[in-house]
């Protein structure tokens, strides 16, 4: 995400980095499968090339079935979730009902384009509505909305596109469409530098959410040359 | 024009001023560089242990390269049972801490209820997020409310990682390599202590905008330890007394002023009552 | 190339006057001696033991933050006692390290005493380049650790691109100077500087796993390697154990 | 989201060609010279930035049985004007027959600074010895070679710590009642490990030890007090 | 060159047994000329507490009729005189207002509170970040210098005379190795029944 | 000290300025000084770089010199200061080029004292291969010859060379520019137009030889006064046509407390009358 200056890595001052904003160079992955969505994340948070969260959960709860993976700015992601998780939740108690994707993504994609100058987000929303079941929303920097049957992001996401477009089919399975995030997740993380760490899968289908972590020693093994 | 209702007087409003801005930044393009605000370079760290957490901190405060203050205190109250280690702009931290600090203690006196420390944290991040970076305070905050133990660090623009074990400041690198080392679940008390005790020390003894000593503060689930000057590995080991005899130094004039006898009242403690 | 950011367009062509400023101070097209480190690798880690040095790396040269090729070996042996270990521009190292190979070769022919380069004379002679190429405008873009034993004693130095040398019982680079030293000082200290190479090699293993959590250009793939009065002993790379499921991840 | 791939594009934040040749490594250095003595001593930090490279590296580097210089500002410059002066100094040695004498040695280092006067040498020093009447001096330097003999000198990132402190306790500067101004060893080398533990308190580059040497016409001994660490 | 530079001045503030004292040079210049030689940095707030100001002349002006109103405020409202540490935390406040657009001065406070006399010093930065300490503080251009002098001289537990002697050692070595201040040097000594006020004889260049 | 090794590939690997600088042990006498220039030089893009070393390069400076019916005052403070630091309080700005020329500082010490002590050696051979004195105008005129040859270089020197030679006393004032100027009165430095206010109005071709060296001491000392980079002691130098005379050399501060008593004596006189 963030660029990194070749000239640090010689002078190597990661002191003058840590006052950076706190960015996540991430990769984040959605895809629709047959009975909802599964999305997923690394969990590298960077200053520079400092890594300030090994751990973090991109994979933020916006509503019962409704989630958002972030990649950008570590600050204006959260702030932007809180306030679409503050409408949702609004939004149902008014209504009475689980609000639908559409509508959860809809509110980002206005957040992100109003505040396109200050803003430095780049979402993914997916989730499950009784109205169309599961979907996957890309809300790429500057707040262009776009549905699709599986979306990624981040700066990781530009290593697996090639994999993702090639492995990618209609109507998966739950373990295929595992199979596909993790995979596509780790090999993201392995060529990326600003992504890395774990996988955290979230699985969300009309019954409920389902929390996954796979550590890194668990990943799949591919070429390491 | 007798009126003395502050509400007349700008110095009563509250908030930042912006009077000097136009100004200064007028002088800016003049060649006249703007001070530099006095940091703290500063390790600051916390710990999640079985029963609570420890937080802890350095003393230094720095000016460009001079050390300005040896024996500062970064570890602020923000209420009985949540405190805050602030690295970044002294001014800031402790501004910044000090004013969400005060409206926790209206929201206490308001609902009669504990503080738990994510309101603490969704405070500042707001408050942070809100000025974009600008107010420059690099916060760990830990507490111990009705859910357990808490522990968040909170960057200069909002965000937020809640995590067992966090550090921060410029000598965040050095304390962290020691908590990646020695890092348990559940630890005891003591280990905790010592812990964050050597993490800080790595981050005086490798990082020079950290120094001096180790101040600690231990929240449990219902007491707190504030360990103030815990260790104090940097003192001043040579000293040689000078001698400047009376009448040295050359004066042009010297007068006294005799101060008024006064009748002193005894006068009452000027903090403004907090709520416990 | 670009631009000639330092007007050396001038200065470098002998006949063109030396004295009117004006001239001097015009952008004028020239190669320029500056690049940027491109393929690097991140930090190097050492620490001296009883009877020798202990020294290791990751195997990874980054691209940017592109981790472009993650089997590379930035530790080499320069002759029968030297290990050096490099981070920042992979090319210069590779560079450094015919050129030192050539000059060891031509020297032991040369002389045929016997007696090979020591670890002192590689760090002095990496020195006066490092520093030479900076007087030049033209560094190296490196910062080496050099590490060494000889004649019953060892030998631990560093130098950077800008021909800042020292030597240290326990040295780090890059991401390594604030992460990995605070832990291998405060080890050396602990262990009053008695340490075994089974000690030495655990506790550098022990700091690239805390760079591999914390350095976003490491790597969990490294090399540790040994020289002591058997010479210099680069292990095969190994794979670092890492912990990722704490109670509050 | 814009991903970095090129390293051109991940480049693109940092000028091309912006070199900078230049660092200040940090630490302090003190001369004082007596009537038969010359004190000379520098801490032994060496740091970049908020990082300290090692905790002992010297700043004192002897040139004749009489003489030493101790440097403050970029390592790498200081370690190579030492060197090229011995080189000079041996060379001196072996035409002469006999050791450089002390004003001679400040005068060429005055010559080898300023040659270097477009690419200076980041240095700041004191040459310290004793002069061929037999008494102390202590010459200073800017980096370019613009030099006078002194009567107490400090250099480094804590001079202006120390200098006045010297001027001071010295020169007795400022003092309508001046004691005895003549200034023996021990009070000389008392004040050099004050003014050095005083720097050390509040100069974040000053720290670790100070190595002290002494001279007098029976030669040169060290001498080392632990600094704060921190 | 920094903006505290632009008129110059150095101010110091220490603590004795049961008294304080604060030093401040007389110069007012304007970058290298100096414009006049009778200018005291420090001014009595009451008669138990004094400020310190270095920094831009302007500033200092408009900040200590600022504080001055704040202060007769605070008598009025409560009939007496405001303690040193509460007029600190006040200074403090008053300059974290302009947090966005500084007032460029460095301020000490010095002064003796409570019914025992207690001495109290403290002083900030631009921004108003509080520093404690039980020795002593200093602002201006020729800071550093008084830190390496302060280290050195200062002692605990010194009487006002010796306190006296101090301060103005401490003073006039820094300002002889600074360009923007010096022209002598004026000192106040607080003790419970008496405020001193010395002018000293320094150097005029 | 190098390895053997080193110098059989002694290519562009590793040679080195500072090695051949080693080797040159003396400097070549009929030329100048050679200075290394960097690869990169270039003046405004090279000072930007190193101009927080540039900084500390000993500056500021109040320095005179006036033509008198018997003779030349030379008139001089003593401070050094790197930035706002006073790195030292008694500088010798005066230096004495031979017996019957004399050489002002102000800029960059390094500069002055290197190039002028180089000029000494210059007027030497002068005198050893002509057998006669070299003039005052020979001698101003070799030294802005070097400052025209490194012009744009960065150096800074503003200095005025005075003497007494066959054709009676000469002033002349040189600068880094390249100028020189010949001319009866010159103040150089950050503080001369305080001097130069002095100087002006007390200026007469008929002053006594001890009025004369009071005004210069008296428009030194008003700078020092005035001038935060200027102070310590005020040397003044006389010349007349038997070479120059070191007149005095006295600390500022006396000086003030001296005419502070001196305006009080008169003061005091006035009110009697």
């Amino acid at each position: 995400m963030d660029a990194i200056k070749p000239f640090d890595v010689v002078q190597m001052n990661p002191l003058k980095e840590l006052s950076k904003p706190h960015s996540m160079g991430t990769t984040i992955i959605a895809i629709k499968y047959r009975d909802g969505v599964l999305v997923g994340a690394d969990s590298r948070t960077t200053t520079g090339s400092y890594i300030a969260n090994r751990v973090s959960d991109k994979l933020t709860q916006v509503h019962e079935r409704i989630y958002c993976c972030r990649s950008g700015s570590a600050a204006d992601t959260q702030a932007v979730a809180d306030y679409v998780k503050y409408y949702l939740s609004m939004q149902s108690v008014e209504l009475g009902e689980l609000p639908r994707v559409k509508t959860a993504a809809n509110l980002f994609r206005t957040l992100c384009y109003q505040n396109k100058n200050h803003l430095m987000a780049g979402i993914l929303c997916a989730g499950w509505d009784p109205i169309e079941g599961g979907q996957v929303y890309s809300i790429p920097l500057g707040g262009t909305l776009v549905k699709q049957p599986f979306g990624t992001s981040g700066s990781g996401s530009s290593y697996i596109f090639g994999y993702c477009d090639v492995h990618y089919k209609d109507d998966m399975t739950l373990e295929e469409a595992e199979q596909f995030v993790k995979t596509a997740l780790t090999l993201a993380m392995q060529r990326d530098g600003s992504s890395g760490g774990v996988v955290r899968t979230v699985n969300i289908t009309k019954d409920g959410c389902e929390r996954k972590m796979v550590p890194w020693t668990e990943l799949p093994v591919f070429f390491e040359g | 024009m007798s009126n003395l209702n502050e509400e007349n007087y700008e110095e009563e409003r509250g908030g930042f001023v912006f009077d000097n801005v136009t100004r200064n930044m007028f002088m800016e393009t003049k060649g006249y560089q703007a001070p530099i605000a006095m940091k703290t370079g500063t390790t600051i760290a916390g710990v999640i242990f079985k029963g609570g957490v420890v937080l802890g901190a350095d003393t230094r405060a720095t000016n460009g390269p001079i050390v300005a203050d040896k024996n500062c205190s970064k570890i602020h109250f923000i209420a009985p049972n949540v405190y805050c280690c602030g690295a970044g702009t002294a001014a800031d931290t402790e501004n910044s801490t000090a004013l969400i600090s005060s409206k926790l203690a209206l929201h206490r006196y308001s609902t009669g209820r504990q503080t738990r420390v994510v309101t603490a944290m969704t405070l500042l991040k707001r408050m942070l997020f809100k000025y974009q970076g600008h107010v420059s305070a690099a916060l760990v905050l830990g507490g111990v409310d009705l859910d357990g133990s808490h522990l968040y660090t909170i960057y200069p623009h909002g965000s937020t990682d809640k995590l067992p074990f966090v550090t921060m400041g410029s000598g965040s690198l050095a304390a962290m390599a020691i908590f990646e080392e020695r890092f348990k679940d559940d630890m005891s008390e003591e280990e905790a202590k010592s812990l964050v005790h050597a993490g800080i020390s790595a981050g005086i003894f490798n990082d020079l905008g950290s120094g001096s000593n180790v101040d600690l503060c231990v929240i449990r689930k219902d007491s707190v330890e504030y360990l103030r000057g815990y260790d104090q590995p940097n003192e001043r080991n040579y000293r040689t007394s000078y001698v400047i005899p009376r009448g040295t130094t050359a004066t042009l004039s010297s007068t006294e002023e005799v101060l008024s006898k006064q009748l002193i009242i005894n006068e009452l403690d000027d903090r403004m009552e907090v709520a416990p | 190339m670009s631009m000639d950011n330092f007007g050396l367009y001038k200065l470098m062509h002998e006949d063109a006057p030396k004295n009117n400023n004006p001239l001097l101070e015009q952008p004028t097209l020239a190669k320029t001696h500056t690049t940027d480190p491109i393929v690097t690798g991140t930090s190097v880690l050492a620490i001296k033991f009883n009877g020798g040095v202990a020294i290791a790396a990751d195997t990874l040269a980054s691209y940017g933050s592109m981790a472009r090729f993650r089997d590379i070996e930035r530790l080499k042996s320069f002759g029968k006692y030297t290990i050096v270990g490099a981070s920042g521009e992979y090319s210069d190292f590779q560079y450094i390290e015919e050129q030192v190979k050539q000059s060891l070769i031509d020297r032991d022919y040369q002389l045929d005493d016997g007696r090979s380069t020591t670890p002192r004379e590689i760090y002095q002679y990496l020195v006066r380049v490092l520093y030479n190429r900076r007087n030049k405008f033209d560094p190296l873009y490196n910062v080496l650790v050099i590490a060494g034993y000889e004649n019953g004693k060892a030998f631990l130095g560093q130098t950077d691109y800008l021909g800042t040398h020292f030597e240290d019982v326990t040295l780090a680079t890059g991401y390594g100077s604030y992460i990995a030293q605070p832990i291998l000082r405060k080890f050396y200290s602990e262990k009053n500087g008695n340490i075994t190479e089974q000690e030495a090699k655990d506790i550098l293993k022990k700091c690239l796993t805390v760079l591999f959590y914390r350095d976003a250009r490491a790597a969990d793939k490294v090399q540790i390697a040994v020289i002591n009065d058997q010479g210099p002993k680069i292990d095969e790379p190994i794979k670092l154990e890492t912990q990722w499921t704490f109670k509050g991840f | 989201m814009t991903t970095h791939i090129s390293p051109q594009m991940a480049s693109s934040g940092t000028q091309h060609g912006k070199f900078e040749p230049y660092v200040n490594n940090g630490g302090t250095t003190l001369a004082i010279p007596g009537k038969d003595f010359v004190i000379a001593a520098g801490d032994t930090r060496l740091s970049t930035g908020y990082s300290i490279h090692t905790r002992q590296s010297s700043k004192v580097f002897q040139l004749t049985d009489k003489c030493v210089i101790v440097t403050a500002g970029m390592q790498s410059d200081a370690s190579t004007l030492h060197k090229t002066m011995h080189a000079r100094l041996v060379h001196y040695e072996h035409a002469h027959g006999k050791q450089m004498s002390t004003e001679a040695i400040g005068q060429m280092l005055s010559n080898m600074l300023y040659g270097r006067r477009f690419f200076p040498y980041y240095t700041f020093n004191l040459v310290a010895g004793i002069d061929s009447k037999g008494q102390g001096v202590v010459y200073g330097y800017d980096a370019i070679g613009s030099y006078q003999s002194v009567e107490v000198g400090a250099m480094g990132t804590g001079q202006s710590l120390i200098q006045p402190l010297l001027d001071n306790q010295v020169a007795y500067k400022n003092h309508q009642l001046v004691p005895s101004k003549e200034l023996d060893l021990e009070r000389a080398l008392s004040l050099v490990k004050d003014s050095f533990t005083s720097a050390g308190e509040r100069d974040i580059y000053t720290g670790d030890s100070v190595e002290i040497a002494i001279i007098t016409q029976e030669g040169i001994k060290y001498e080392t007090l632990q600094l704060k660490q921190d | 060159m920094s903006i505290l530079e632009y008129n110059g001045g150095a101010v110091v503030a220490m603590l004795g047994k049961n008294c304080v004292a604060v030093a401040s040079d007389l110069r007012y210049g304007i970058k290298n000329t100096t414009v006049g030689c009778q200018m005291r940095k420090a001014y009595p707030i009451h008669q138990k507490c004094l400020l310190g100001m270095a920094g831009l002349a302007t500033d200092v002006q408009t900040f200590l009729e600022k504080m001055k109103f704040r202060v007769n405020m605070y008598k009025l409202r409560e009939d007496r005189d405001i303690k040193p540490s509460s007029f600190g935390n006040m200074v403090s406040s008053a300059l974290y207002e302009n947090r966005f657009g500084p007032m460029f001065l460095e301020p000490v406070i010095a002064g003796l509170e409570g019914d025992d006399n207690t001495p109290f010093i403290s002083s900030t930065d631009l921004i108003g970040a509080q520093c404690f300490t039980d020795n002593f503080v200093v602002v201006g251009t020729a800071s550093e210098a008084l830190y390496g002098m302060c280290e050195s001289l200062w002692k605990p537990e010194m009487e006002p005379e010796d306190l006296f002697e101090v301060i103005s050692q401490c003073l006039m070595a820094s300002v002889d190795r600074d360009c923007n201040s010096g022209w002598g040097g004026i000192v106040y000594i607080l003790t419970p029944d008496k405020l001193i006020t010395k002018e000293l004889k320094g150097r005029q260049d | 000290m190098s390895l053997s090794f080193l110098d059989k590939s002694y290519n562009a690997f590793h040679d080195d300025q500072s090695f051949e600088e080693a080797n040159s042990n003396t400097l070549t006498l009929y030329k100048e000084p050679g200075l290394v220039v960097p690869p990169t030089f270039n003046n405004a893009g090279f000072r930007d770089q190193s101009h927080e070393i540039a900084k500390k390069f000993a500056k500021g400076t109040t320095t005179l010199g006036f033509v008198f019916n018997k003779g030349i005052v030379i008139a001089v403070d003593s401070r050094a200061s790197m930035g706002n630091y006073i790195s030292s309080q008694n500088v010798k700005k005066v230096i004495e080029i031979n017996p019957y020329l004399l050489g002002t500082m102000a800029g960059g010490a390094a500069d002055c004292q290197f190039w002028e002590r180089y000029l000494g050696m210059q007027c030497r051979l002068y005198e050893l291969r002509n057998k006669r004195r070299i003039t005052v105008s020979a001698a101003s005129k070799l030294l802005v010859n070097i400052m025209y040859s490194y012009k744009g270089y960065g150096l800074s020197m503003g200095t005025m060379v005075a003497g007494w030679d066959h054709t009676g006393p000469n002033l002349f004032m040189v600068d880094n520019d390249g100028t020189r100027l010949k001319g009866n009165r010159f103040s150089v430095g950050s503080g001369s137009m305080f001097a130069y206010g002095v100087l002006d109005s007390g200026y007469r071709p008929d002053l006594t030889e001890e009025q004369a060296c009071e005004l210069g001491r008296r428009a030194i000392y008003h700078a020092t006064h005035r001038d935060s980079m200027s102070g310590g002691i005020i040397n003044v130098y006389l010349i007349r046509e038997d070479g120059w005379h070191k007149i005095s050399s006295t600390d500022m501060d006396h000086l003030h407390w001296n005419y502070v008593e001196d305006k009080k004596k008169e003061i005091a006189d006035r009110n009697k009358l």
